[in-house]
């Protein structure tokens, strides 16, 4: 059977390339960095080459990235290790209601602990409101913390504009990029970002491995207490293939950016021409322009989306309902909700993410199915009713 | 995540569709939790002798109202009533935990339909 | 140059049999096991017979078992996690003087937030004294934690033992297995085990990678924050490859103990009796029993441990002085301390982890090289006089 | 983490040992510190002839005492005294953060080992 993937956001498998540099260093190369001996020094020679690669890509100073076990950590690091080092100054953290459950959990986890969290809304687009953002920033607060690019709907943020206000402000300034990193270009020194989080597998690189920025001077508590790995930062044997499969993989995805994207631009583009011409009731998901290069997503009026992703993943399609994370819950996605889409409508949402190796074949082969997959659900459903092609609530 | 039971109920779902004059109607469910399940049953004698639904949800409602369905079809009313939501899940081989709520929207759709069966009777 | 590798306890280089049975969930079977598509259950399939490998090897249920980035992790969410689950009950914790770093870093991390830590006295054998454990326990203990067996001297504690006084006593006991899983043989209910920490890499599985056993029933909060993974217990994408080769590890590890055992002790016991026969001023550390199988710790008299260990390494042997992440560090080992060696004479301490690949001529090459090295350090040595072949302090 | 140049010092340290007839010896650190340095001088005219050391401690420690000694010989023991541990350093093409103590101690050594010629002078 045909099988086309379109669930990139939800991660990718690993480069060829990217595998091939990353496998020296499971059982040959293999020693702990932190041994003084041959052995450890080899291995502490390739994670300070990583770190040199990937510091440049970012902008920032190598002494100034930290290893983690991915995005999830990075996030969970960024907030509550800011909390914990500036609790004295401020108890106020600003977010968005959209942001990937790893800094809401986090934000929610230290309202716990007495922190005052403002959740700032976003436009229907998924754009947060910058004037919102200023009128939020109190004496207490210590820091903003804004997705780059969304991973459900793939709106991308004026992430240099927030930059700016913080540094007027004074406050110190978080952003989770992992679903950014290659598509949306991000100089940290220039759009003066505090912290930063990052995560290779989203990118052809592999799963567990991630990356946080701290500007030097900001104090950021560790978060993972114990041996002297990451000058003192980040304890934990030192996982030296993987690093070197997040910066070949961060690597690639930078340096060829703009060919990538346009291309993965142009497949976007042409998905949703095609569902808007020829799928009624069917409604776009996210920012039309400011928008990841590789993301579509859509709500289907009177079907449910999980059933919709099945029908699809047995014609050898796999899309994600809402996102990899959330769906599996009962709730509708808290993104959509942000956005002021109604949750009957939510329930609906797809999403259809592009990767490298995706074609315009593959978008004739998922509009066929999806209008017969919609057809047939539809059909099933009892809010919907079919008047001259046209469709109505019951 | 499910069993090939409840996907062969998905994939070909049993019953799909309206009774137009059927004797006994019963909707349950809400779209703004996910879910609306609409039983249709044409009863002679207190026999159920056709059922159909329209559902809007998952692919464990979905496979909930084809079982469903297919389970009280020739039954009498009263042995439709003890049909339990445990049944149902039986039936599809085991439901997630997380989507046991499928099953007892059909159990309560058959007893809704039947009701309603009763009331026009009585009317 | 002949190169001998023996610091296995810092870390081992990834089976060619566990990186074979790895490498298909790199680039083919790449799915998120979050995903419901086909590409994510055939990775979750990968991960669901991982668990239940590994759980049967500690004799627990897969749901008792949760992935994490590696054994650091796994202590500081036993440590920190019960803690503020249990904080309530009491505010307690006891543990030894011989943690490792991650257990023992998050200890201190918790005396910040309230908690008293009683740290345990160890004889000079470096094992601990029940009677010390029994007295210390008072109706705030909420949580014991004792490694199972020591990293740098390789003592192996009377887990079960402690257990039972835990289970009696009602307070919770967590042990570090890091050093242990395969070298030790552990059940965790019949041992009483209420949380234990797992790595992959120090038995021939990728870094980067370990898990936490909680027995259920057992509240433990969560540590990273974020999306539904690990039945809602530790956030982050799972991690396939290296949960396929942990389990992989694992089961060759454990499967073959007994024979791996044999040959290791057997390597041990000859390069024991090989110094303390060749080398005078020579003091094993540890116990000479209870110890673990691939474990060799001397003190050299009158000679610091980084100069040996560099020495070795320009004739391409491999040891750590002290523990791969406290080599680096001004203090002697807090392990070496605790045992009572005075700090002159624990500068000295070398390890030599022996894995599956050294041989009985490994040993003649280090003992020759040992006792090269050793006369030329020591004449070198402002402490060292050589008197007919004895050495005293000058 | 060490530069060539201070493995070089390590691996054939030039100068090793002691002076029987010393005319100053300069002795510092503390076995519990991890490193101890014990340096002798030959004197002749203020100018020192030969230097040679001792020293129990980490690569850095020794390579240190080995570039000192051969910076001090031949100059005089005015010239000697200005040397400083950022000489030394860099004369070794460098040393990690946490070594730097190291050329401290081979500063030190070369300072107590004429001020004890000195003393012994006097009396
Ligand atoms: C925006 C965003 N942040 C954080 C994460 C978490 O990263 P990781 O899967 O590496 O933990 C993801 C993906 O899961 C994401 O899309
Ligand atoms: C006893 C012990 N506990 C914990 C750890 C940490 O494990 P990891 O390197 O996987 O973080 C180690 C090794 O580094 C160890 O030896």
């Amino acid at each position: 059977m045909r099988r086309v993937y379109l669930d990139h956001a939800a991660t990718t498998g690993v480069d060829r390339d990217v595998l091939e540099k990353m496998t020296p260093y499971f059982s040959d190369t293999f020693g702990n960095p932190n041994s003084l001996h041959s052995f450890g020094r080899e291995a502490e020679k390739a994670v300070t080459s990583s770190r040199d690669a990937i510091a440049k890509l970012l902008g920032c100073k190598p002494n100034e990235l930290y290893f983690t076990s991915g995005g999830t950590e990075a996030d969970n690091w960024a907030i509550k290790g800011i909390y914990t080092a500036y609790k004295n100054k401020g108890n106020h953290i600003i977010t968005t209601k959209i942001e990937h459950k790893a800094v809401l959990a986090s934000c929610q986890r230290l309202q716990k602990d007495g922190a005052e969290i403002t959740y700032l809304d976003v436009d229907k687009y998924g754009t947060v409101d910058l004037e919102q953002l200023k009128n939020s920033i109190t004496d207490k607060t210590i820091l903003v913390s804004v997705i780059t690019a969304n991973n459900e709907v793939g709106t991308i943020q004026p992430i240099a504009e927030i930059g700016r206000i913080c540094k007027e402000r004074g406050v110190l300034f978080h952003t989770d990029a992992v679903q950014a990193i290659g598509a949306v270009d991000i100089d940290v020194k220039r759009d003066n970002i505090d912290l930063l989080s990052l995560s290779a597998h989203k990118v052809y690189g592999p799963k567990g491995i991630g990356a946080l920025y701290i500007r030097n001077g900001v104090k950021c508590d560790r978060y993972i207490s114990g041996g002297s790995q990451e000058r003192g930062m980040r304890a934990g044997t030192t996982n030296v293939p993987l690093i070197v499969g997040m910066a070949a993989a961060f690597e690639k995805a930078v340096l060829n950016s703009e060919e990538n994207n346009k291309k993965l631009i142009r497949l976007r583009d042409e998905l949703i021409q095609r569902i808007e011409a020829g799928i009624p009731n069917s409604y776009l998901n996210g920012h039309r322009i400011n928008r990841l290069p590789n993301n579509v997503n859509f709500c289907f009026e009177f079907v449910e989306g999980e059933s919709l992703l099945l029908m699809l993943d047995m014609q050898g399609i796999a899309v994600s309902s809402g996102s990899a994370c959330t769906s599996g819950s009962l709730e509708p996605s808290h993104v959509l909700s942000a956005m002021g889409v109604p949750p009957e409508i939510a329930q609906s949402a797809t999403r259809f993410t592009f990767g490298r190796e995706n074609t315009m074949e593959d978008i004739d082969y998922v509009v066929e199915c999806l209008k017969k997959n919609l057809m047939t659900l539809r059909a099933m459903s009892p809010l919907f009713k079919q008047e001259k092609g046209d469709a109505k609530h019951v | 995540m499910y069993s090939q039971k409840v996907m062969e109920n998905f994939a070909n779902p049993k019953n799909v569709g309206v009774i137009e004059d059927a004797d006994g109607i019963g909707t349950v469910g809400n779209p703004t939790c996910g879910d609306i399940m609409k039983m249709y049953l044409k009863i002679e004698n207190d026999v159920i002798t056709d059922a159909k639904f329209q559902t809007f949800g998952c692919a464990a409602a979905i496979a909930s109202s084809s079982m469903a369905t297919q389970m009280i079809k020739g039954k009498t009313i009263d042995e439709a009533l003890t049909i339990t939501n445990r049944q149902v899940i039986e039936a599809l081989e085991g439901l997630p935990p997380k989507k046991i709520h499928c099953s007892v929207l059909a159990e309560e759709a058959i007893k809704l339909a039947i009701e309603d069966y009763r009331s026009k009777k009585k009317t």
